[in-house]
């Protein structure tokens, strides 16, 4: 059994478990939770280790038959790209327990199902960086969605049931696009000798121009959709006004990464000829979404809807990265999806903290929070130089790869996605200015700063941005093998110096 | 007679009956247009056995009588109880269930 | 001397042991005392169909087309849907069960004193077990039938008593007459059509049998006006039993009327037995003449799956929504129909019972929810059910999800078979229309469970019944065939592969 | 090149002591400020033992370089996080560090009664290490780190008391302004690794003179921007003003001596490009000598003496600027007056601090006045600075503006006279309102308000000034005498003296002009600012006006990009929930509006739907009739 399968298989135990727990014991439940979670890190941690850099071909592999009929299989396998992924989901989900320790309470249900579906959702989001099966691929990326459904119509607040519905039906009809793409591949596959949903072969395939076009956008849509672009984004600021902080974190941070992976897993080495036809569409989008994103973050009164709309101008970022085809632009890319998670994770986790201590999320109910709760305002301040990709910090490497990767293809493209920095200061500040300046209104004067256990968990989060910002070499180092592997797959080099020495 | 006038005769019987269902409100005698509408199947069984020279069809208008048979103990029993309830035989009385 | 046909007995059991265990059943609501009627009849049902199955499955393997001259052909599919009709009697029996659902007697007068006095003595009448074995027989014989006659008979063995069931319910009986009596006059108006289009293509083939179609086509010996009208009179009557749109518009009425338990049953074994036949007539018998049906079977598919899943949108009753999703799946297995391969086949059958068996348990599951007058279909007094018994509202959940077709639950595998096998025959625009209509079949699936979990009660007076023990026993069944169908559906799959084909 | 292991340090400790003091918190309260006062005394000792060990050395060898790990590798782009401490460097590490452990100490005792002096010591560690990285960085790459840095500490100190709103403002309004450069300097970057396929300086010097006039004009461009931004040069110059609402040592050390000068240092480290692009260079002068008649004109106007400074900080970069336009021979020129102007602009920034200090946090000159006679230390030292910045000789702007000028003129032509003629103006202009400031706050009769005792501040404050004041004497002497830092920056700016157009004024005359376009307008402030009223007068010229109102600056981004903008995303946000939003609720609208239809088809009676059957038989028909024709 690969250590694939026990990550995944984990947090399942877990799961039961704590199903079998007294729902009476919260406070057992909780720490269950916790320590399986903690537990999955480690082992993750240990396969890390274990991941050999020099190495392109996909690593830890397991095949099990799964539906023999269609040849499907349980298979699973990562590279780089998967490992870092995989990595930032594992590391994430105890800081999302700790820092939400108490957020499962005011719920329509028990806590108990609260870590249930947590954790289910934790096997989902490893399995589905993990599946190398299509099929298998598909049936997590839609399963996926049930637990964060109803962790947002269960424990969030305000408008969630409709909030939750919107996300599900938007994440549905992307899905269902897939299906009839991934349908369309397996049929392909199955006449040029024998069905297969296996990853690698499919990238094989020999597929006519215009059927690419049409299983490209199958694919392409699903992924849009999931990592939210210009125009399909607007089940994001509601469904993260309406979750909880944790379960936001985890859907902006970890779910939304799906999309872009995806892209860059299927879209790319499925449909090399689709992909140059459609990429300088694609471009326009994610530079929209840059801009788009950023303006309406900038627009903003509610702070959870404000990072939502950091994030789709963000995922403009990761998207621009991915289709400019360069080195720089891909792994900028692949690590920027990191990189956002934890930075996503700070902002929302945050937030959530000041929301809960003020009783409202809307940015105008804050003010003068640094003198109140110095640590709290540093940790948002933080996060919200992350956001902005402030130097020093690893959203800034990312950034900046995505942006030089693309300048040398894209140059309009980048000079455009480059004055999303000035807008990106501008939403940062402007929250920033509104939440922790000003004068300390009657309001806010008595709110408690971050306790232990929430200092405990913003730490991780703050120390890997910081950490990744001045050296991230290690990361980079396990992105760079996958990087290369879809480019030399897509036929492309990077484009070379006009004046070199 | 030229053999076709019987396959005319039988659309005709058909048609009507199909068209009887549609306008006519009394159960019963809907019934007896789908009734009639049978009967047009059988005539042109028994027509086209005829013409194909084989016993099939005919066969195949004994089945129908038989069964035709069973649908009116059935379908009495029902119109009947439903004209014992509302005291009324009307299909468009029976409308409760819509929408 | 003229020699009695042969006819294959072993093989032809299963129907007959159906048919025996109906008949002994008239007799015992005859003869034998009231107080033993009730547990006799369930017993002598449910043993009829375990029998019926042992000996099905001990012929699994024996197919053959000549088991009663040439009137029914014994072969994978034929009888891979009878085993599947049994299962879905079974536990439609299990869940008829429960009397409550039904008149003590139905022939008395909705609020006659007869009546009372027959619900005050407790005096039940026990005629639905012998009518549903009856139905069950016409049902295992409609898809195994390759000629007319047969076909003809069957489909009225198998709708005769369902029209009276629709009938027999407790409560709401004037409702529950009104389905029976729409039911009754709109089939028999459908069988009318099948019957003229039977006619009209033996007018065409001078052949009762499947095969003789297709060879006169293949011939093209006759008049193609015959062939045309035939196909679709023939149609018009299998796409009424399928619940296909323009032919659809009694589903949601009798779906609603009729008593629940025999909803469920009716739901999952009629479409079992009407998609059996309709297979194996375009299969078989019409496939020859594929160009001139094809774009208007597709069609109907399409409408189908749209109308079904818009209309339950707007629906207020969980039974009436039912059934508008039981038309959008019609649709979904239409496209088998039109893909005509062998993966669409083995497709259909997964498919099949894998809805039947949430098809059954949702409708049993909707049994539960009562207040003092009985059951309660309104959905918005199922809001907040969640939260007064999670379980029930939770199982009911996964059900429909299965019928949304989210993955790990046996809906999602049916779909994806279906539509791969749609694909694969090259109707793509039919794969887009299904997938389109599921994304807008997701939304009132979706709505609902939101509405279980994520509102609050209104009023208290919904409650769950504890259900019986057999209740529980049919509703746990489905409940873990739809996860397990849906995690490992390879079980049922490469036994619905194996048995997809058609003997002529 | 030199290998050194020392460099890391210059910006590890001030690091390393800025994220303890704000980490440790309150317990560290009590001996912050001392520590990291420390740590800024020690990098200026290592920074100065790192400058005689390269006088020690001679030629190629004397700069030195650390590489202390791979940064990032990514495909053909590979940048290691090295330092590279060459001539240039050397003489900013010595001012951030010397300027900046005086204003350290200065800072003990202005900050003394503050709540958060920790926090204060901790932001100015980490402007010195940001500022220290921005110059030692041997990559654009790297000095963009720093670049970014420097704008993050300088947020923090503007906004240091953010409570106030204006202060929040003026530091989110400095942040952004720099921003916009920061885009520039992001191209430039992009542009120059496309072109060269590397971002450090050596690399791309080696291939500069490769690549075509466009893109090299296009990187030039892009630099100017960036340095536009951070040296609050035309046209982000407005952001300087405001972040005036910092503590007065950071405006001495950030916005006057150091932070505000990295564009100079940038448009210097880049010679290779701006040498090879005339078109750039002109761009450079342009903004330069627009910038330092735009800061003089707004410092006339002033009545805040720090806005007074700080105008006149912009002016003053506005030579620099021009004179890094001014090829091989102006880069010296500009770093020598960017250090002068370290000296003599952070001693009067620390003057005006002190007597803020003494005047109850006062800032309006016109309720000074008089105030030498209390405070004479202070007024000592301020006067020093007063004198170099007018150019008088000896004192140090005299050999640094001067030359300036005297370049400025050589350039040739028509460019030559006007840019020369700009200087000039801008010399007189500067002697205008350097001494209406000292007239307004030192001399004249005392318009204090009633609660103000002013006295000279204490020993920690003004022996810094005291220092600062020495500068402002002897530094400029010191680094012209035999064109040592002529010589001594030649490798790195590449300066040949055998190129030299001929002059096309002789130095003195030059310097006779400035001195005396300097005393006509010193002796018209003079004559102008005999009576001062405590309310500033209403009653004035539209120039006056103009220049109050920072020469409609703010009004001017305002108009163009804040209102419209703010329209824009107000647009956005009612587009995003009308239109895009909108289209999707429509479509939920439409299946919504034909369910309800198909119900009303369910109309309940039966023979309604053997209708419909009947329509669908006849459909089929067609249907298949169709087909089969």
């Amino acid at each position: 059994m690969s250590i694939l399968t026990t990550l995944q298989l984990l947090p399942l135990i877990g799961a039961i478990v704590i199903a079998v727990l007294p729902v009476g014991n919260a406070k057992l439940i909780k720490q269950t939770a916790l320590g399986f979670s903690l537990l999955v890190t480690i082992v993750s941690i240990v396969m890390a280790f274990g991941f050999k850099t020099s190495e392109s071909a996909l690593q830890f592999t397991e095949t099990r038959s799964w539906i023999s009929a269609f040849n499907i299989n349980y298979a699973v396998g990562i590279d780089g790209m998967a490992l870092a992924l995989i990595l930032m989901t594992t590391i994430l989900v105890p800081i999302v327990f700790l820092a939400g320790w108490n957020e499962s309470e005011n719920g329509r249900w028990s806590v108990k199902v609260f870590y249930i579906l947590l954790l289910i959702l934790e096997t989902m989001m490893i399995g589905v960086f993990a599946a190398t099966d299509v099929f298998l691929f598909y049936v997590i990326f839609e399963a996926m969605l049930l637990p964060v459904y109803f962790l947002i119509g269960g424990y969030g607040v305000g408008e969630r049931a409709a909030a939750a519905m919107k996300f599900l039906l938007y994440s549905l009809f992307g899905g269902l696009l897939m299906l009839a793409a991934v349908i369309g591949l397996y049929i392909i596959s199955t006449n040029q000798g024998g069905g297969t949903f296996d990853i690698a072969k499919l990238s094989e395939l020999r597929i006519d121009s215009a059927t690419q076009n049409w299983l490209f956008l199958g694919f392409f849509i699903a992924f849009a959709i999931k990592a939210p672009l210009w125009p399909f984004h607007t089940w994001l600021p509601t469904a993260a006004k309406s979750a909880t902080a944790g379960t936001s974190t985890l859907l902006l941070g970890v779910l939304d990464k799906v999309g872009t992976y995806g892209m860059i897993r299927f879209c790319m080495s499925f449909f090399p000829d689709a992909t140059k036809t459609f990429t300088p569409a694609i471009i326009t989008l994610a530079v929209i979404s840059i801009l788009y994103g950023a303006f309406l973050a900038i627009g903003q009164k509610d702070i959870n809807s404000l990072i939502a709309f950091t994030s789709i101008s963000h995922f403009g970022f990761i998207t621009l990265g991915i289709f400019a085809l360069t080195s720089q632009g891909l792994t900028g890319a692949i690590f920027y999806m990191v990189n956002h998670g934890f930075s996503t994770a700070a902002l929302f986790l945050t937030a959530g903290w000041m929301i809960k201590r003020r009783g409202s999320s809307q940015i105008a109910d804050f003010g003068g929070l640094q003198r109140v709760t110095p640590i709290l305002a540093w940790s948002f301040f933080l996060a919200g130089m992350s956001a902005l990709a402030l130097p020093g910090l690893s959203s800034f490497v990312s950034e900046f790869l995505v942006l030089l990767g693309s300048f040398a293809k894209y140059p309009v493209a980048a000079i455009l996605g480059t004055t999303g920095i000035i807008l990106a200061a501008l939403y940062v500040l402007l929250a920033v200015q509104r939440s922790l300046h000003g004068e300390t209104p009657a309001t806010s004067s008595g709110i408690p700063d971050l306790n232990l256990r929430e200092k405990i968990a913003i730490a991780p989060v703050i120390a890997v941005l910081v950490v990744l910002g001045f050296y991230p070499k290690p990361v980079l180092n396990v992105i760079n093998p996958t990087t290369q592997t879809v480019m030399t797959h897509a036929g492309v080099s990077d484009p070379v110096a006009k004046v070199a020495k | 007679m030229d053999i076709a006038n019987y396959i005319y005769l039988s659309a005709l019987l058909f048609t009507i009956g199909a068209i009887g269902v549609v306008v006519r409100r009394n159960a019963i005698v809907v019934f007896m247009c789908v009734e009639l509408m049978l009967n047009a199947a059988n005539l042109a069984f028994v027509t086209f056995s005829r013409v194909h020279g084989n016993l099939s069809g005919q066969v195949a208008s004994f089945f129908t009588m038989v069964v035709a048979a069973c649908e009116v103990v059935v379908g009495l029993a029902i119109i009947v109880t439903i004209y014992r309830s509302r005291r009324s035989a009307s299909v468009d009385d029976a409308s409760l269930l819509k929408r | 001397m003229l020699t009695a046909p042969k006819l294959d007995y072993a093989l032809l059991a299963p129907i007959l042991i159906i048919l025996g265990a109906a008949l002994l059943g008239v007799l015992v609501e005859a003869f034998v005392k009231q107080s033993l009627r009730a547990r006799l009849q369930l017993a002598i049902a449910l043993t009829g169909i375990i029998i019926a199955f042992e000996q099905l499955y001990r012929i699994r393997n024996q197919g053959t087309s000549i088991a009663a001259v040439t009137s029914v052909s014994i072969d994978g599919a034929g009888i891979f849907m009878q085993g599947a009709i049994l299962i879905f009697a079974f536990l439609g029996i299990l869940i008829i069960a429960d009397h409550d659902h039904f008149a003590p007697q139905a022939s008395a007068l909705p609020g006659s004193a007869e009546e009372v006095s027959a619900l005050e003595s407790g005096k039940q009448q026990t005629e639905v077990f012998p009518l549903t074995l009856f139905a069950v027989s016409g049902m295992m014989l409609f898809p195994i039938a390759t000629d007319f006659i047969t076909l003809f008979v069957a489909l009225e063995v198998l709708s005769l008593p369902l029209y009276l069931m629709a009938g027999l319910s407790r409560r709401r009986r004037l409702l529950s007459q009104e389905a029976a009596l729409k039911y009754f006059l709109l089939g028999a108006y459908s069988s009318a059509f099948f019957l003229f289009g039977a006619a009209l293509l033996y007018g065409y083939s001078g052949s009762l049998s499947l095969n003789g179609l297709t060879d006169a086509i293949h011939g093209s010996g006759g008049n193609d006006v015959f062939l045309l009208l035939g196909i679709v009179f023939l149609s018009v009557g299998l796409l009424f039993k399928v619940g296909a749109v323009p032919f659809h518009n009694w589903t949601p009425d009798v779906y609603q009327g009729a008593p629940t338990p025999i909803t469920g049953f009716m739901a999952a074994a009629t479409k079992a037995a009407a998609f059996g036949a309709t297979l194996r007539i375009f299969y078989v018998g019409l496939d020859a003449a594929q160009i001139s049906w094809k774009p208007a079977i597709a069609a109907v598919a399409v409408i189908t799956m749209l109308v079904g899943a818009i209309a339950a949108i707007s629906q207020r009753d969980v039974k009436r929504m039912l059934a508008y999703s039981s038309i959008a799946h019609a649709g979904f297995l239409l496209t088998a129909v039109v893909s005509l391969n062998k993966s669409a086949l083995g497709a259909t059958l997964f498919y099949l019972v894998a809805y039947g068996l949430a098809t059954i348990g949702a409708f049993g599951i909707v049994t539960l929810v009562r207040d003092s007058a009985g059951e309660v279909t309104d959905i918005n007094r199922w809001v907040g059910l969640g939260k007064k018994s999670p379980l029930v509202a939770s199982v009911f959940s996964l059900f429909l999800l299965s019928f949304a077709g989210i993955p790990l639950t046996s809906g999602f595998v049916g779909k994806f078979a279906i539509f791969s096998a749609a694909y694969e025959s090259g109707n793509i625009y039919l794969v887009v229309a299904g997938v389109l209509s599921s994304a807008i079949a997701v939304f009132f699936y979706l709505r609902l469970i939101l509405m279980l979990f994520f509102a609050d009660a209104t009023n208290d007076s919904v409650s769950v019944v504890i259900p019986s023990i057999l209740t529980r026993i049919a509703i746990s069944i489905t409940a873990i065939a739809t996860i397990i169908l849906g995690v490992a559906p390879s079980l049922l799959f490469n036994v619905a592969q194996n048995f997809a084909y058609f003997l002529r | 090149m030199t290998t050194s292991t020392n460099l890391v340090y210059l910006i590890a400790l001030p690091l390393f002591s800025a994220a303890a003091l704000l980490l440790l918190g309150r317990i560290a309260d009590k001996w912050g400020h001392i520590f990291a006062t420390l740590i800024s005394a020690t990098v200026f000792v290592i920074g100065a033992i790192e400058f005689f060990a390269m006088q020690g050395r001679t030629g190629e060898s004397r700069a030195a370089t650390q590489k202390i790990f791979e940064w990032i590798s990514v495909g053909t782009l590979h940048v290691d996080a090295s330092l590279l401490l060459d001539q240039l460097s050397i003489c900013f590490v010595l001012l951030i560090s010397g300027v900046g452990t005086l204003i350290h100490i200065y800072s003990i005792a202005y900050m003394s009664h503050d709540h958060d002096r920790r926090r204060f010591f901790a932001y100015l560690n980490l402007f010195i290490a940001a500022m220290l990285l921005l110059v030692l960085g041997d990559s654009y790459l790297n000095l963009y780190v720093g670049w970014e840095g420097v704008g993050l500490a300088s947020y923090l100190l503007i906004g240091f008391w953010n409570q106030k709103p204006a202060y929040a403002t003026a530091a989110k309004k400095a942040f952004v302004a720099n921003r916009v450069g920061d885009v520039g300097l992001s191209l430039a970057i992009m542009i120059a690794f496309t072109q060269f396929g590397t971002v450090t300086f050596a690399g791309v010097k080696e291939s500069a003179s490769g690549a075509s006039a466009g893109a090299l004009t296009a990187i030039g461009a892009m630099l100017l921007l960036a340095a536009a931004g951070k040296s609050a040069q035309f046209p982000l110059q407005s952001w300087l003003g405001d972040a005036m609402a910092g503590p007065t040592p950071v405006s001495a050390l950030i916005h006057a001596a150091t932070m505000v000068t990295a564009g100079v240092y940038l448009i210097t480290r880049s010679n290779f490009i701006f040498d090879a692009s005339p078109m750039a260079q002109l761009m450079v002068v342009c903004v330069g000598a627009i910038t330092l008649l735009f800061g003089a004109l707004i410092g006339t106007a002033k009545d805040d003496i720090k806005k007074a400074l700080a105008a006149s900080t912009m002016s003053q970069i506005g030579y620099m600027i021009l004179a890094t336009g001014l090829g091989p021979i102006g880069y010296a020129f500009a770093i020598m007056h960017l250090l002068t102007h370290g000296f003599f602009k952070a001693g009067m920034f620390l003057g005006a601090g002190s007597v803020m200090h003494g005047m109850n946090d006062e800032v309006n000159m016109r309720r000074y006045g008089a105030i030498g006679k209390v405070m004479p230390i202070t007024a000592a030292t301020f006067g020093l600075g007063y004198l170099a910045i007018l150019g008088v000789p000896p004192f140090a702007g005299f050999y640094s503006k001067d030359k300036i000028i005297e370049t400025a003129f050589n350039a040739g032509g028509i460019k030559g006279i006007l840019l020369g003629g700009a200087t000039l103006l801008g010399a007189a202009i500067t002697a205008f309102y350097m001494t209406r400031v000292i007239v307004l706050t030192f001399t004249g009769t005392k318009r204090w308000d009633e609660n103000a005792h002013p006295h000279e501040s204490p020993f920690l404050m003004w022996a810094p000034m005291a220092v600062l004041a020495v500068g402002s004497v002897a530094s400029g002497f010191l680094l012209s005498s035999g064109s040592a830092l002529v010589n001594w920056l030649q490798p790195v700016v590449n300066e040949h003296h055998e190129h030299h157009t001929e002059e096309f004024l002789p130095p003195m005359v030059v310097s006779v002009m400035a001195l005396v376009v300097v005393a006509i307008g010193v002796a018209f402030a003079i004559l102008k600012y005999r009576t001062v009223p405590v309310v500033a007068p209403q009653e004035v010229s539209v120039f006056t006006k103009a220049a109050r109102k920072d020469l409609y600056q703010d009004s001017f981004n305002e108009a163009v990009f804040m209102r419209p903008g703010q329209k824009l995303t107000a647009g956005l946000v009612t587009t995003d929930y009308k239109v895009i939003d909108g289209l999707v609720r429509m479509v939920g609208w439409v299946i919504q509006t034909s369910s309800t239809a198909l119900r009303a088809i369910q109309n309940g009676y039966v023979r309604s739907y053997a209708l419909i059957m009947v329509l669908g038989v006849l459909a089929l028909v067609t249907a298949v009739w169709l087909v089969t024709l």
